[in-house]
């Protein structure tokens, strides 16, 4: 059985040098379950915490074709926030934010959110305008969300050029204090703790290879470690999910992009808040360890390769220093790249599907990881109710056929 | 040398250097250049060629940092660019390698990580919580209370290890170049020297690239042999004709051999980036030698014995003064036969091919004692390792490869798969001889050569590597990654908790992640892990080595080219004329000239004039152009006569509005098309798109003229007056009406382009002159209408005026989902036309019914104006439509608005609310767009 | 009306500034060897036709290569169907004029463009390595010998360079549109700056 | 950066070049359904491997080009055309209009 985390128990077990038992437990695969989730990634994992726990569904498998948090869920930037454009957008969000802000002592495993703030600068009329539009719409849902001016971007960050005489002079920034980074990991593993601890069944290295649909439902799974039979499939994946979603027949308006990010070496903390330029393709962050953590918007084209590029970094470089011009002698230790899967109106695609027990959970572009608690939590519901719930019903697949596309993608060239 | 020499820190004489050793025969130090620098405060001398950690130790300085974690002492182990502990501030820069930078005179070393200093560090009480410490140890903490975990973090966040920077710090002079060589070797060591050298020969364009100083590899601290060879290959490279960079790395390899080089040790560069798209790369890294795992293995005074030789035989210094030598391989007992020869006293050497092995390190702060695996206790100040080698697959992994596991050699080792523009060899490949390493390379270069189409194909003998013990851990526990603080024991209390996998183990214990980048660490970590998983390592592999190879600064990746800044032909006038600079993409243009408003009431009143140049202008020609039209606008166009102009919407197959503009026709098949500043590029594209893959059959040349004209918008009552004096074109109503076009002579400039088109509701005329006589024209403009009143007006006065006619700005009044029937263009959509971009989705939003409305708006209160993105509200959180564009009218002295609604609240004169930004609600009516002249009786004055 | 009209090109001249064709240049004179010169004020004319057509055999300057006309001018071919042709100032018209009239039917287009293209030349034996700074394409003999056009992006701007050698000393002429000749040419002049660069004055050819 | 080997051009790098999308087919607007326009608009085969698509060369030739690409490892290849001849380019399908990011007018 798990064993409670505390300050106590690691000081006791350290004097005594005994270790800790496993996070999660390795088991062989059941013939059964009564659902199973594709993706051992936050939203895999979270929808099957919130099962056991809000539902009392636990026999469930989460399968995955390789260690657990190794996708889009271990490769992104852990940029927290709430402040969308859209109402159903800032709505769903919020509720993230709220799971996340409790979720450390909820799975008694220390996610480290770090609620530090976060500033999306405006270097254009347009973009303040787009600015306001969202602050406007936040505080509409009680959501902490200002325009502010370059002086109080300047006391928030010393080192930010706001002069009037740069390439891109910052004009103001939308200023959203809850927003923040947390240890992603920790996230995937908590919530792996969690809902191991309830009985939920986690495969990593079992990939799933076919999906088996008779007369229009879902059958069961095949995986690369034998066959399941089961009446729900969940699709969670992150870059593969239309290529999972057509094991099952159903075709997704998705295309895969790499989403790349790189960390410099650690120099003593002098950024204490999250900074996004949507005009500059650019967020950075520094974590408590002293990295600088930067991402970029996803690459121009599609791929599935995850080897990362050059003119990404020469980019990145040439951003953050319009920002920031005193670091130029900091260097970048290391930088990779995962894949998102991008929807036509950058939001995502959650619910049903033309196919009875085939639900996905997909399209999330480059904000999934924000995401995580909520749609786990609203999938989760979905598996055990049947009804879609009100938070998610904006997201479903059919809008696209019905043409009622969600209005994100006005702001969301760039959205950390 | 019998004791350690502890100067005086109170002197200003400089510190003596009791460890520096005679001339030795491959030193590359100059003793006849004498370099001052100073370390912690302290005033010390070395010799040029020195690296900072070289000439420190010469002077007995053994502690360089303390650890991030446990904060524990740390000295040379490596004497290299990897060398974990000896991470330096230097000036300005965080993070200087101090034993690969060399010494420059008057250098200002710091030593980082050390607070308050580095021999009294209080973070030390660490270690008695060190049981805590465990990796991982901050999961399972700090959870409760939540409000707290903002105070812990900050304790933490104190703990990050690293250099600092400064907001004032000047940033140095950074470069790139690019560069094309037929082969590129990464790695000036025997074999590389010899492949560089056999495929220069064979004619190809050879770029050679050694990270360290100088090229040579290991040969530089052999013996008499090595260091003949190394005389020969040098003049060999010298005489081949081929590009050689030292200090200087291969960084990244990335799609289609694009490779990345980070050059240092520039005079005037501080770093510079080169991108090298290579023919063949060719990957010559040699090893890196593996540290070995024992408690108090991160002791000052614990080094590997390639740190020992390249001290002793690069930079004559001694690296201890008793010293107990681990030996696995030559390469050791070839360190404990130099610290022999140079005096050095080597208390024992234990052969760990015959089991013999240390325990654990001893000493308060640096070294004094080893206690051997048999019990046996030596006293000593130096530790030498010399346990097996790591190969730095790096580049390799990086082209697809993936390193496999040689038990037999205890090393990962090139796999199977590599593309064929990529070749290895030398000690990543295999074991040998200097001159069987040489003729690895030797054969590998003329392969290379010959892939790159030089030379006839050779065969390459294969080199194969020689058994070694495979050596990871004592039976004690120490130190996998030094720069981590993560040891043995944590990777496996992570695996026992089930972080059990090559990628948990790192994720979990950081292990591999710091600045070292995994280079030293994987191998020991992937080691232990297996141990603690009873996994062999070629099952549980390596991690995925990901670019770049070695850290690249951000200044050499920026490089000196600025994002490209465009300007009108009038620039240097508004420059002069205190014109408030507005960057529109990539274009700055004037905002204004200091006072908006009153550039409006001179439009309104008298005369204006704007510089209107960055608007896209595409030349059309062709008889297909009628088509191109019909295609690209969702109005119609069959019927434009010459001399005429008409505005146009275009739409994307979405339905959404893409761009808006007035195409005029100047003759039978020629055309000017005009487009929004910013939609330029995309909508040229997309015609462009439309030729090229739908109508391939049309017949029509596209020609972006933008910049070929500089264009001026004359506006307002007088405009008439005003270009009368400067033109011959007859400007008369009846000549020259409303959505017409001339050509003609302007201030004596032939071939203009003048429309009479509008945008700000006032009578006016865009003239379109040759740019060169651009800022001729705008001075004439001004000097003949200074009588009628003229001003020159910048884009906020444009704005005001175009808002005060309630003309939509597509992607202000629009967004990413606004088709033409939401923003009140339907009027324009032919849907009678057989087919136009977007056509169907129009329909379906026709028969539909569009669900909002874009309006006019005025605050009921005429003072307030509502921030544009101000929400039109329903009760507390309901939503009724939001405000696009606002302004205060000069000219109605009142602030209006325009807005989009809901259908259903969309008829003039209904009230709705408007939350302010502050949260006020206000009260606001629904007017039609048009706020001034809804007649549009001057315009057509 | 007053003066007759001066143009001005997009590059700043560098002083000493005088009126030379009717155009505001520079009278410097370059010392070193490598030097640039802003050539905006030559003539130039775009000309598009079918790259296999008549007019195209007619011009008879393959895509990606340049050569001077019979008259001095400078006719080169960066893409497909695609010609501009350089000559000195104010020639623009007889440029046109040679080219004569395309036979019935096919498509030519004839535009002046002298005024929206900004055009420099770099010449010295080091312009290759000036151009390596900021250029990506391959441009040694080799790859882009004497007579070779191509489009591309020079200093993030999108570029053409003629490889036009004056008296056996490389020099590459590079075009681009109009409000980016400023960037260009500054971009240039940096990257030319460790091998001595040096700005020099009108001359109209 | 991988390269495309462009007809006109030869190979030159990627970064000269701007993605088009999958190549396809524009139905006919006088027929199409609201489904068929709207999986035309939308729907990808997103591949994994080798797949057909377009590309503009904005800097170098101004053609809308047709490559081959897999689109796991990046390599290209021309598309596989008949007799030699430059393939002809099917029409790509990128709706949308540009980001509301830069200012107009």
């Amino acid at each position: 059985m798990t064993a409670r985390y505390s300050a106590l128990s690691l000081l006791s077990r350290g004097l005594r040098g005994r270790n800790w038992p496993l996070v999660w437990r390795r088991h062989e695969l059941a013939p059964t379950y009564d659902a199973v989730i594709i993706g051992a990634g936050v939203h895999g994992l979270a929808a099957a915490y919130y099962l056991a726990v809000n539902h009392g569904i636990r026999n469930v498998a989460v399968l995955d074709r390789s260690y657990l948090g190794g996708g889009g869920s271990g490769r992104n930037t852990a940029i927290i926030r709430s402040n969308y454009l859209t109402p159903e957008g800032v709505r769903f969000y919020d509720r993230s934010v709220k799971l996340y802000e409790t979720l450390a002592s909820e799975l008694n495993f220390n996610v480290m959110f770090s609620q530090r703030g976060h500033l999306t600068l405006a270097h254009n009329d347009s973009s303040l305008r787009t600015m306001r539009w969202r602050a406007e719409v936040n505080k509409l849902q009680g959501v902490d969300s200002e325009v502010i001016g370059p002086d109080e971007i300047k006391s928030l960050v010393p080192y930010m050029d706001v002069s009037a005489q740069t390439r891109y002079p910052i004009l103001g920034a939308l200023y959203h204090p809850p927003g923040g980074i947390i240890r992603h990991d920790a996230v995937n593993w908590g919530y792996a703790r969690g809902a191991d601890a309830r009985g939920v069944q986690i495969h990593e290295y079992t990939e799933v290879v076919g999906i088996d649909v008779e007369e229009g439902r879902v059958r069961g799974v095949q995986t690369s470690r034998g066959h399941i039979s089961t009446p729900v499939v969940l699709n969670c994946t992150a870059g593969w999910s239309s290529l999972v979603s057509r094991l099952a027949g159903v075709r997704l308006p998705i295309s895969t992009h790499p989403l790349q990010a790189a960390v410099t070496e650690p120099v003593k903390v002098f950024l204490n808040t999250v900074v996004v330029s949507g005009t500059l393709h650019v967020y950075v962050s520094q974590t408590d360890r002293g990295e600088l953590v930067f991402g970029a918007s996803t690459d121009p084209y599609p791929s599935y390769s995850t080897r990362g590029s050059l003119e990404f970094t020469e980019e990145l470089a040439g951003h953050v220093l319009e920002l920031m011009p005193s670091i130029a002698a900091l260097r970048v230790l290391r930088q990779w790249a995962g894949l998102c899967d991008m929807t036509p109106d950058f939001s995502p695609i959650m619910g049903e599907t033309p196919v009875e027990g085939f639900l996905v959970d997909v399209g999330w572009g480059t904000y999934g990881f924000k995401a995580g608690p909520v749609a786990g939590e609203a999938m989760a519901e979905l598996v055990a109710t049947g009804k879609t719930p009100d938070l998610i019903s904006s997201f479903p697949l059919s809008r696209f056929a019905d043409g009622r596309l969600v209005g994100e993608k006005g702001a969301a060239a760039v959205g950390h | 040398m019998t004791a350690r020499v502890r100067a005086a820190r109170s002197s200003r004489r400089p510190a003596e250097t009791p460890f520096r050793l005679p001339p030795q025969p491959g030193e590359v130090i100059d003793r006849s250049r004498l370099v001052p620098f100073d370390w912690d405060g302290r005033r010390y001398v070395g010799f040029a060629g020195d690296t900072i950690t070289s000439a420190l130790a010469a002077a007995g300085v053994r502690t360089f940092s303390r650890s991030f974690k446990y904060s524990r002492p740390r000295g040379i182990l490596t004497a290299s660019a990897l060398d974990p502990g000896c991470t330096v501030q230097v000036g300005d820069e965080p993070n200087v390698r101090a034993s690969a930078r060399r010494l420059a005179a008057g250098m200002s070393v710091v030593p980082q990580n050390v607070w308050p200093t580095l021999r009294y560090d209080l973070r030390s009480v660490n270690k008695v919580v060190a049981p805590f410490l465990t990796a991982g140890f901050y999961y399972k903490t700090f959870m409760s209370p939540r409000p707290l975990w903002p105070a812990y973090e900050r304790v933490l966040s104190r703990f990050a290890s690293g250099g600092w920077t400064s907001p004032d710090a000047i940033p140095s002079y950074y470069d790139q170049r690019f560069t094309h060589p037929d082969v590129l070797v990464a790695g000036g060591g025997p074999a590389g020297m010899a492949a560089a050298v056999e495929a220069a020969r064979a004619g190809a364009r050879v770029l050679l690239v050694e990270e360290e100083h100088e090229l040579g590899g290991s040969l530089r601290w052999g013996g008499a042999q090595e260091l003949e060879a190394l005389g020969r290959l040098r003049a060999d490279v010298a005489q081949a004709g081929i590009e050689v960079l030292v200090d200087s790395v291969v960084a990244g390899r990335y799609d289609d051999n694009w490779i990345s080089i980070a050059q240092r040790g520039l005079p005037d560069v501080t770093e510079r980036l080169i991108k090298a798209r290579a023919g063949i790369l060719v990957v010559a890294p040699g090893l890196i030698e593996r540290p070995y795992v024992f408690a108090g293995n991160d002791l000052p005074g614990v080094m590997l014995s390639t740190a020992v030789r390249r001290l002793i035989d690069l930079y004559a210094v001694a690296p201890g003064s008793r010293a107990v030598v681990l030996s696995a391989n030559a390469e050791g007992d070839a360190a404990a036969a130099d610290l022999d020869r140079v005096g050095v006293e080597v208390v024992r050497v234990l052969d760990a091919r015959r089991g013999e092995d240390v325990r654990r390190a001893l000493g308060r702060g640096t070294l004094s004692a080893v206690e051997v695996a048999d019990g046996s206790r030596i006293d000593c100040d130096l530790l030498v390792t010399a346990t097996g080698w790591t190969a730095p697959t790096s580049l390799l992994n990086m082209a697809g490869n993936q390193p496999v596991w040689d038990p037999l050699a205890a090393r990962f080792r090139p796999g199977e798969g590599l593309p064929d523009t990529v070749l290895a060899t030398g000690g990543i490949v295999g074991d040998g001889s200097v001159d069987e390493l040489v003729a690895h390379g030797t054969a590998t270069g003329a392969l290379a050569a010959a892939r790159a189409g030089f030379g006839s194909a050779a065969v390459v003998a294969p080199l194969s590597p020689h058994p070694h013990p495979a050596l990871f851990r004592a039976t004690t526990h120490g130190f996998v990654d030094f720069p981590e603080d993560v040891s043995s024991k944590d990777v496996m209390a992570a695996a026992a908790e089930g972080y059990d996998s090559s990628e948990l183990v790192k994720r979990y214990t950081t292990a591999t992640m710091g600045p070292t980048q995994g280079k030293l660490e994987t191998v020991n970590t992937v080691a232990v892990l297996a141990e603690a998983t009873g996994r062999s390592i070629e099952e549980l592999g390596t991690t995925v080595w990901r670019p770049p190879y070695a850290p690249i600064s951000l200044g050499a990746l920026a490089g000196r080219v600025s994002p490209p800044a465009r300007y009108s032909p009038m620039q240097p006038w508004h420059e002069t004329h205190s014109a408030v600079p507005l960057v529109a993409g990539e274009w700055i243009r004037p905002d204004s000239y200091g006072d908006p408003a009153a550039e409006v009431r001179a439009v309104r009143s008298a005369v204006g004039i704007i510089d209107v140049t960055p608007l896209g202008k595409l030349a059309l020609h062709g008889p297909d152009v009628p088509n191109l039209l019909a295609a690209a606008y969702v109005n119609k166009w069959a019927k434009l006569d010459v001399g005429s102009v008409r505005y146009g919407v275009m739409c994307a197959e979405d339905g959404v509005i893409l761009d808006d503009g007035v195409t005029g026709r100047l003759g039978a098949a020629r055309y000017l098309m005009s487009t929004t500043s910013s939609g330029a590029a995309t909508v040229w594209q997309h015609l462009e798109s439309l030729l090229q893959t739908e109508h391939p059959d049309w017949r029509v040349h596209i020609t972006p003229m933008t910049t070929a004209y500089a264009s001026i918008n004359i506006a307002g009552p007088r405009s008439r007056e005003l270009l009368t004096r400067l033109t011959d074109v007859d400007l008369s109503a009846d000549a020259f009406p409303y959505m017409r076009v001339r050509t003609g002579r302007i201030a004596d400039v032939a071939d203009c382009v003048l429309w009479r088109i509008g945008f700000t509701g006032e009578l006016s005329y865009e003239i379109h002159v040759p740019a060169s006589y651009g800022l001729h024209v705008w001075e004439a403009l001004l000097e003949r209408g200074r009588d009628l009143g003229v001003r020159p007006f910048g884009v906020e006065a444009q704005r005001i005026l175009r808002l005060e006619k309630g003309h939509l700005i597509v992607a202000q009044d629009t967004d990413g989902l606004t088709k033409a029937y939401d923003a009140g263009l339907g009027d324009l959509v032919k849907l009678d036309k057989d087919d136009f971009v977007g056509k169907p989705e129009l329909l379906w939003q026709h028969e539909d019914g569009a669900q909002q409305s874009l309006v006019g708006l005025v605050p009921v209160d005429p003072s307030i104006v509502p921030a544009e993105g101000c929400q039109i509200v329903d009760g507390a959180t309901g939503i009724l439509g939001r405000i696009t564009s606002s302004r205060r009218s000069p000219t109605l002295d009142r602030s209006i608005c325009l807005a989009y609604v809901l259908k259903q609240y969309a008829e003039p004169d209904t009230v709705v609310t408007v939350r302010l930004p502050d949260g006020r609600r206000i009260p606001a009516t629904v007017t039609p767009p048009t706020h001034f002249d809804p007649e549009g009786a001057r315009l057509r004055g | 009306m007053a003066d007759r009209p001066v143009a001005r090109s997009a590059i700043a001249p560098a002083p000493p500034v005088a009126v030379r064709d009717g155009w505001e240049v520079s009278t410097r004179r370059a010392s070193g060897a490598l030097r640039l010169a802003d050539r905006s004020p030559l003539a130039k004319v775009l000309v598009r036709a079918d790259p296999d057509g008549p007019f195209a055999d007619r011009i008879g300057v393959a895509t990606g290569t340049a050569r001077r006309t019979p008259a001095n001018a400078l006719a080169a071919s960066a893409r497909p169907g695609e010609w501009l042709l350089m000559g000195p100032p104010g020639s623009a018209g007889n440029l046109a004029d040679d080219l004569g009239a395309p036979d019935d039917g096919e498509l030519v287009t004839v535009l002046d463009v002298t005024h929206g293209r900004a055009l420099m030349r770099l010449t010295g034996v080091r312009a290759d390595g000036v151009l390596a700074k900021v250029c990506g394409v391959d441009l040694s003999d080799r790859a882009m010998p004497d007579g070779s056009a191509a489009g591309t992006s020079v200093a993030r701007v999108a570029t053409d360079i003629v490889r036009d050698d004056v008296a056996g000393v490389p020099s590459y002429l590079l075009h681009c549109e109009r409000s980016s000749g400023q960037h260009l040419f500054a971009s240039l002049l940096d990257a030319g700056r460790e091998f001595g660069i040096d700005v020099d004055g009108y001359a109209n050819s | 950066m991988f390269r495309i080997p462009c007809p006109y051009c030869g190979p030159r790098d990627a970064t000269e070049f701007r993605h088009q999308g999958e190549s396809r087919n524009r139905p006919d607007p006088r027929t199409v359904t609201r489904g068929q326009w709207r999986a035309y608009l939308y729907e990808k085969d997103n591949v994994a491997g080798w797949t057909r698509e377009n590309w503009y060369h904005g800097v170098g030739c101004r053609r809308f080009i047709s490559v081959e690409r897999n689109t796991v490892t990046n390599e290209t290849r021309p598309a596989a055309a008949a007799a030699g001849a430059v393939d002809p380019v099917l029409p790509g399908a990128e709706a949308g209009a540009p980001d509301a990011d830069s200012t107009r007018r």
